[in-house]
């Protein structure tokens, strides 16, 4: 066992270890501290991996290789240390919850699909982990039990479930594709091209991440569950979880192939849930929907730069968009966790303030910081002709939404007693906004992988900042004009998906009903008989 | 040939007109009395098949254990019974879906090849070291021992299935048959007389079952209804269920043969396997209590699950 | 050969008669109407009919054949006649007017 | 047209008969009468099968004349189960129907059979 | 089995008596506890299981070191006049499969059907004991048997023995399950006998090698084929012929469940495969199998819905064997259709480790599902809150073998664990005061299912590729991957 092969395991052993320990209860109550830990075997392997691009450890998980990349690594790291502070965060939210064992058990499965996810090499235990992180997922938007929680996580199951059916389908063209049937996703997607259903498989594929990251018109589930979930769990869940979709586009996407119309297509719904996301994140109220809507459009602005890649077979995007996912998993969970605390306590009000206001910028590519980096790196891809547009617009938004946010965030706590933030909650958001900031650079220090042109000429400059100048006016016009923003209406958008499910569901019951009955069922025995009679015959 | 061929018709018009009427007729009793005679008629299509085995057996158990079955099971349902008959459509799929399989099976039939394979050479071949004239008896206790083995087996079992439905409470208790008390005793005079007889006809029927038509299954449905007739006639009592010696019996006859087919792993080397010289007697010594255990566990079926009221 | 001829009339005859007597009884049972009536006539087809047809084919058939033939016939008498008189009783207790 | 041939059609018609009988009658106790016509079908098959068979002396292939004497026994068999069982069922509910009673599995015409 | 038909055929392999004590041992075992009764037949029962066990490894080990079937000729009286038992790798594994389960049950079922020491019998006690061995015998010999007829009877012979325990609890609706069931399973077998005279009607022979080796594509044998195969799927309730499971596993005695759910479909769903893959020769209908496919895909889907939406616990499990029964069958496109290249093989080998493990898994379910609705006097899933806490062995029984039900990848996934995963939320779920208990449920009872579902977990992360065991005595329809 070569110590790569310890480390990647150890990575996934420690939080599957944790998830077994909550089988006691006594451990189990314990486990919210015991889970920040669990990450820690993560970060070392990112470490490792991301130290020397070059090498890719490779073991065998039971039946399943497990393997790291740098864009693995690169979002393997940043989710690490989300679900590290997160954690913290956690341990200090759940202190007055009453089942707060059962929250990290549901945190721990969730994570290990996270970690899974993005480690694994095989099809087969993609796919599990893939599961795994949308039912520990599935537990913590359900964690509270209020009744917007419950709609909220069964609307979050409901597309869940249709993802993984589609992905599903896509997976299994893939392996029956593969040559040797090898279910290394390397060989699968590289055996891809003669396949004659490539297409439809990538578009299963491409429908169903996208599903997971939420590119409207799929993204329905996206406000709701952020919003109903527990701050920490929406924070690792808009910050880490999701980026399962991107790690899944980056390696089932067959770019060095190329696919026109899924790309093209892609590309497009890209486009639009950016652009969306900003239109209706600023008609919000609460701080975490308006995060929501912005997760929305970030996904998008990575699902374009995928598609592009798709469309031209530019197998280069995938790690600008690892690099670009990376640095989204920790701004915008932070973020999570400044709507979480709030600015209620007068005293350190600027402690969260300043540093919301920071990311926000970072978020819209301000120069400089991390998001400027993000920027730059996806630049060379969607920064000429056509799309240099598409890239400011999108800039523009992000910043009029952000710095909505913010205003949002000051106008959304406005309670004259104001209880002290616990410094549980303060450090964590502190050191997860210092290391959104810190990681592009340090990683960049680190690798020579990620393509930037090393010019911080003034026109670079500039053609960052004027996006976010007009960000700024748009925000300060849209701010003039006082029309109430609107509470997000969970029933509506949730009612639609259940009034759906239990449509379908209660056809196939009413169904039962007839087929359980003796003379529908005897007569289902004719007909197949029949049936079979004359296939055979015929047959033969 | 030609005459015997329109007997052939006949009978065959017969039997599909009472199936039909069966199947038509209103009347739960009417159809159970029809099935009776569906048996009757059945078993002359097997004389006419040259089956005398089976038609001895249909006439036993297909239509005459079986009817006293039904008959017995109508007098003890509710008469009424609002049972909705199913709507005329569903009845219509269904008989076109029934007329489609029959019309299959029909052009199979016609269309079986010609000349028929057959085992009847083979099994001429082994009778000498069966030891027994009846190819059938020697196909049923050796050739193909383990189905009647299994068979046997699956008596037992119906019967335990059977007694699994009694209350909790009656369990061990006694089944009840007809009782039947009349006055002046003609009943009870035929189920003195008969039963002698019965048994004397019972016994050549095993017998004559090595070689010629006849055997354990045609004995033992004799048997029974002897059995049946005494007891109904008040001459005889019902078993207890828990009887241990009513237990021994109706496991009898697949014991026998269990421990006939251990003598063959020892004596011949091969399981079910008979020492060629005395193989008949053992398929006698089989026979016996293979027909004393069948009657057995056909008056209990008949009679149905344990019961501990009446106790007359 | 009149002995032969003879023969073959008489179970001709016998058969015949034993087949009427059949007949009658069917018709019997069918138009009387009520019980006991129809239960006489059910009789009636069982004692002379199957005697008549049994008595015709005795001629024919050698030592134990024959017994077997009586046998029969003597059988059926004895549960026809026992099953007759069940039936009447029962259908007195049905109707005990008549 | 052998006369075997002709018992055949008729066991043919007769599996079709039964069949019907079995699937539309919601009586139970028509139903157990339908499965004997059925078998009784079969078996016919299977006699017309041993007639065509005869060879080596004997009127008919001795194998499946076997064959049937066993089907017949397991048949009655199982008539003598589900007799049991359609008996049992009226003791403890009072009625006679293959449709459920109780509100966990009704189905959704009550006398349905 | 053609591979050695000759050899197989001419005389029996050296170990070939452990088959006929395979099937004998259990019978005798029914014979003796009837005979006595009493508190007899538990211990009837037990030793019967013990030997049972050695037997079954017995012969596993024996076909996988040969890697050649076994064979024994019954009475000196070869095919085609007599009756050949056979094992092959999938027989050598369905007998070791049926002897755990069974042997699991009995441990799980002597504290509700154990017989009082004053010794007076019992009704449910003894019919159990009785029943339990005789579907093991039925079952081992439509696993061994090589003959079409003999099939029949042991299809019969399973048939009674799993009705009675269906109407077990003696209740009006079990009793009508029980009645649907006979009814329908009856139809089924006769059907299947049908099929049989006509075989024989076309080619004079019962035996499974014979056939395979006379057998043509011509009239007699599509309509044989396609009874033989409605019949037995009525028996194993693939959708939409189902309608007669769920109440009758759902109703019954927890123990039997688990036997009936796990073991008793399995046996016609063997009998198919069998004649699928056995009796006809290469030319398999494809169209066919597809259709077969595509009801199980129907199953799965209906199957698992309906699974969802149950109010109690049993039916739920029930109704998820109704859709497992449906990923059986998706073994039939997949094998045919990839009939020669090494798809089929993995196709096979994974259809085989999915319907083992199943066996595990839906035993161990019933067994945990009896558990709580004994400890909790109902198994309302809604109100299941806090029981992980009261039988958290239970429960983690439930959770590994829905997981196993759910995972084995890449299998239906969440579409299929969907009702496990609310089953098992409502379990994990928020309940500040323990649930009652009406009973005290100890701990190693507690540790059966458990056993079972953790059996049922490992067989899932089998390796596809690595079993050529139950590829032995095949007919080489198969790639050539796994030989």
């Amino acid at each position: 066992m070569t110590d790569a092969t310890i480390v990647l395991s150890s990575a996934l052993a420690l939080p599957g270890v944790l998830l077994l320990l909550c089988l006691f209860p006594s451990v189990r109550a314990r486990m919210p501290k015991f889970a920040v830990i669990a990450p820690v075997p993560a970060l070392a392997a990112a470490w490792f991996a991301g130290r020397d691009p070059s090498i890719v450890f490779a073991t065998h998980f039971f039946q399943g290789h497990l393997a790291l990349d740098v864009a693995g690594a690169l979002l393997l790291a940043a989710a690490a240390i989300l679900w590290i502070c997160a954690g913290l965060y956690a341990a200090t939210e759940m202190r007055r919850s009453r089942n707060a064992g059962n929250f990290s058990a549901w945190w721990l499965t969730a994570m290990l699909g996270n970690f899974g996810v993005v480690m694994s090499a095989d099809i087969a235990s993609f796919y599990l982990f893939l599961a795994a992180g949308t039912i520990g997922a599935y537990g913590m938007i359900m964690h509270t039990m209020t009744p917007d929680a419950r709609r909220a996580s069964v609307t979050y199951i409901g597309f869940a479930l249709a993802g993984e059916a589609s992905i599903l389908i896509g997976l299994v063209l893939l392996a029956a594709a593969s040559p040797g049937h090898s279910l290394l996703i390397r060989d699968a997607v590289a055996g891809l091209s003669p396949s004659p259903w490539r297409d439809l498989t990538v578009a299963f594929l491409a429908l169903g991440f996208g599903l997971k990251i939420g590119l409207a018109p799929l993204h329905i589930w996206m406000p709701l569950a952020y919003t109903a979930a527990p701050i920490s769990a929406a924070a690792v869940l808009s910050g880490a979880a999701v980026k399962a979709g991107v790690i899944g586009l980056i390696r089932f996407m067959p770019f060095d192939a190329g696919s026109v119309n899924v790309g093209t297509g892609l590309a497009m719904a890209g486009i639009v849930s950016t652009f969306y996301g900003v239109a209706v994140g600023i008609t919000r109220a609460n701080p975490k929907t308006i995060l929501a809507c912005s997760s929305i459009s970030q996904m998008g602005v990575i699902a374009t730069l995928i598609g592009v890649g798709l469309a031209t077979a530019n197998a280069g995007v995938a790690i600008a968009a690892a690099f670009y996912g990376a640095h989204h998993v920790l701004v915008k969970g932070g973020l999570f966790l400044a709507a979480g605390i709030g600015v209620s306590d007068r005293r350190n009000r600027w402690l969260v303030f300043v540093p919301a206001t920071v990311l926000a910028f970072a978020l819209a590519g301000l120069p400089f910081t991390g998001g400027y980096l993000a920027k730059e790196a996806v630049k060379p891809f969607i920064g000429e002709g056509a799309f240099a547009i598409f890239a400011a617009l999108s800039a523009a938004g992000t910043t009029l939404l952000m710095l909505f946010f913010v205003t949002r965030l000051g106008s959304a706590s406005h309670d004259p007693r104001g209880t002290p933030t616990a410094s549980g909650l303060l450090v964590p958001w502190l050191a997860t906004a210092f290391f959104a900031i810190a990681i592009p650079w340090l990683s960049l220090s680190l690798t020579d992988a990620i393509p930037i042109s090393e010019v911080n000429s003034i026109a670079d400059l500039w053609s960052a900042i004027w996006p976010i100048l007009i960000g700024g006016g748009l925000v300060a016009l849209w701010l003039n004009q006082k029309r109430q923003p609107r509470e997000i209406d969970v029933a509506s958008a949730a009612d639609i998906i259940r009034r759906m499910m239990t449509i379908c569901t209660s056809t196939v019951e009413r169904a039962e009903a007839i087929l359980r009955q003796w003379q529908a069922g005897s007569i289902s025995l004719l007909a197949v008989t029949t049936v079979l009679i004359v296939i055979i015959a015929t047959g033969r | 040939m030609m005459v015997a061929l329109i007997v052939d018709v006949g009978l065959a018009i017969l039997i599909l007109f009472v199936a039909g009427w069966i199947v038509a007729v209103r009347s739960t009793f009417a159809a159970v009395i029809g099935f009776v005679v569906y048996g009757l008629l059945l078993s002359l299509v097997w004389v006419r098949l040259w089956a005398i085995d089976i038609a001895l057996t249909e006439a036993a158990i297909g239509s005459g254990v079986t009817g006293a079955l039904l008959l017995r099971t109508l007098s003890r349902l509710p008469v009424e019974h609002s049972e909705r008959s199913a709507n005329g459509s569903f009845r219509f799929i269904a008989g076109l879906f029934c007329a489609f399989i029959s019309l299959a099976i029909a052009m199979v039939i016609v269309a079986l090849p010609e000349p028929a394979p057959t085992l009847a050479p083979e099994a001429s071949a082994g009778l000498p070291a069966v030891g027994v004239g009846n190819p059938v008896t020697a196909v049923l206790l050796s050739y193909r021992a383990f189905d009647t083995f299994l068979e046997k087996v699956v008596l037992v079992l119906a019967l335990v299935g059977c007694w699994s439905l009694a209350a909790d409470r009656d369990w061990g208790g006694t089944p009840v048959l007809w009782r039947y008390s009349d006055p002046d005793g003609v009943l009870k005079f035929l189920a003195q007389t008969l039963p002698p007889i019965g048994v004397l006809v019972a016994i050549y029927m095993l017998w004559t079952g090595a070689d010629h038509p006849g055997g354990a299954f045609q004995a033992s449905a004799m048997l029974a209804a002897m059995w049946m007739l005494t007891i109904v006639a008040g001459l005889m009592r019902m078993p207890r269920t828990n009887d241990d010696l009513l237990r021994l019996t109706l496991v009898s006859g697949a014991s026998a043969f269990l421990l006939l087919g251990f003598a063959g792993f020892g004596i011949v080397g091969s399981f079910l396997a008979y020492p060629p010289d005395y193989a008949k007697a053992l398929i006698v010594a089989v026979e016996i209590p293979m027909t004393i255990a069948v009657a057995a566990t056909l008056v209990m079926l008949v009679a149905g699950p344990p019961q501990r009221r009446d106790m007359s | 050969m009149t002995l032969l001829l003879a023969r073959d009339i008489f179970t001709i005859v016998a058969v015949t008669f034993g087949a009427f007597f059949f007949l009658a009884g069917t018709v019997g049972l069918i138009r009387f109407p009520d019980t006991l009536t129809r239960l006489h006539a059910l009789t009636k087809a069982d004692n002379l009919g199957l005697g008549l047809v049994a008595l015709g084919l005795l001629p024919w058939a050698d030592g134990i054949l024959a017994l077997k033939i009586v046998c029969v016939w003597v059988l059926v008498q004895f549960s026809s006649s026992t099953v007759s008189q069940l039936i009447a009783r029962l259908a007195q207790q049905e109707r005990p007017q008549a | 047209m052998t006369s075997a041939t002709l018992f055949g059609l008729c066991g043919a018609i007769l599996i079709g008969l039964g069949l019907f009988e079995l699937i539309t009658d919601p009586h139970p106790l028509r139903k157990i009468l339908g499965f004997n016509l059925l078998g009784g079908g079969v078996f016919l098959v299977l006699g017309v099968v041993a007639r065509r068979g005869a060879a080596a002396g004997y009127l008919g292939d001795p194998v499946p004349q076997a064959l049937v004497i066993t089907g017949i026994v397991v048949a009655f068999s199982a008539t003598a189960l589900a007799v049991a069982l359609v008996v049992r069922l009226s003791e403890v509910s009072g009625r006679v129907s293959l449709a459920y009673a109780s509100s966990e599995q009704t189905d959704s015409d009550g006398a349905e059979g | 089995m053609i591979a050695d038909a000759a050899t197989s055929l001419d005389a029996a392999s050296t170990h070939g008596y452990l088959l006929v004590l395979a099937i004998v041992v259990p019978v005798g075992g029914v014979l003796i506890a009837t005979a006595v009764g009493g508190r007899t037949a538990e211990r009837t029962a037990f030793a019967v299981i013990a030997a049972g066990l050695i037997l079954g490894f017995a012969i596993l080990l024996d076909v996988w070191m040969t890697s050649r079937p076994l064979a024994y000729v019954l009475g000196n009286w070869a095919a085609p006049l007599g009756i050949t038992l056979r094992a092959d790798g999938i027989s050598a594994v369905m007998l070791v499969t049926t002897a755990l389960i069974i042997a699991a049950t009995a441990l799980y079922a002597c504290a509700d059907f154990t017989i009082p020491r004053d010794g007076l019998e019992a009704r449910a006690p003894f019919v159990f004991w009785v029943l339990l061995l005789a579907v093991w015998a039925a079952l081992n010999t439509v696993f061994l048997s090589g003959d079409l007829f003999n099939l029949y009877v042991a299809l019969e012979l399973l048939t009674f023995a799993a009705v009675p325990l269906v109407a077990l609890s003696g209740r009006a609706e079990a009793i009508t399950a029980a009645l649907r069931y006979l009814l329908f399973a009856l139809a089924g077998s006769i059907f299947y006998l049908l099929g049989v005279a006509l075989l024989y009607g076309a080619y004079g022979t019962l035996d499974i090698i014979l056939l395979h080796q006379r057998i043509r594509p011509e009239l007699a044998v599509s309509l044989a084929v396609a009874m033989m195969t409605a019949g037995l799927l009525a028996k194993t309730a693939l959708f939409p012929l189902h309608f007669w499971l769920p109440p009758a596993h759902a109703g019954a005695p927890p123990a039997a469940s688990a036997i009936l759910s796990a073991l008793v479909v399995k046996g016609s769903f063997f009998l198919i495969i069998r004649i699928w893959f056995d009796v006809l020769p290469g030319s398999r209908s494809l169209a066919a199998a597809q259709v077969l496919g595509v009801m199980g895909a129907a199953a799965i889907l209906f199957g698992s819905i309906v699974a969802f939406r149950q109010a109690r616990l049993k039916l739920l499990i029930a109704y998820s064997t109704v859709a497992q029964i449906g990923y059986l069958f998706l073994l039939f496109p997949l094998v045919v259709g990839f009939e020669g290249s090494p798809w089929s093989a993995t196709a096979w080998t994974g259809g085989w480790i999915q319907l083992v493990s199943h066996a595990f898994a839906k035993a161990a379910m019933f067994m945990a599902a009896g558990l709580i609705a004994q400890a909790l006097g109902h198994d309302r899933i809604d109100d299941l809150g806090g029981v992980a806490r009261a039988l958290p062995l239970t429960v983690l029984a439930f959770a590994i073998s829905g997981i196993s039900l759910m995972g084995v990848p890449p299998s239906g996934g969440l579409i299929a664990g969907a009702y496990v995963i609310r089953v098992m939320t409502r379990m994990l779920g928020p309940r500040l005061e323990l649930p009652t208990l009406s009973v005290k449920v100890d701990r190693w009872r507690q540790s059966l299912p458990l056993s079972l579902a953790i059996c049922a977990m490992l067989l899932g992360l089998l390796p596809l590729q690595s079993l050529e065991l139950l590829q032995v005595g095949l007919p080489h329809f198969l790639g050539s991957a796994g030989r």
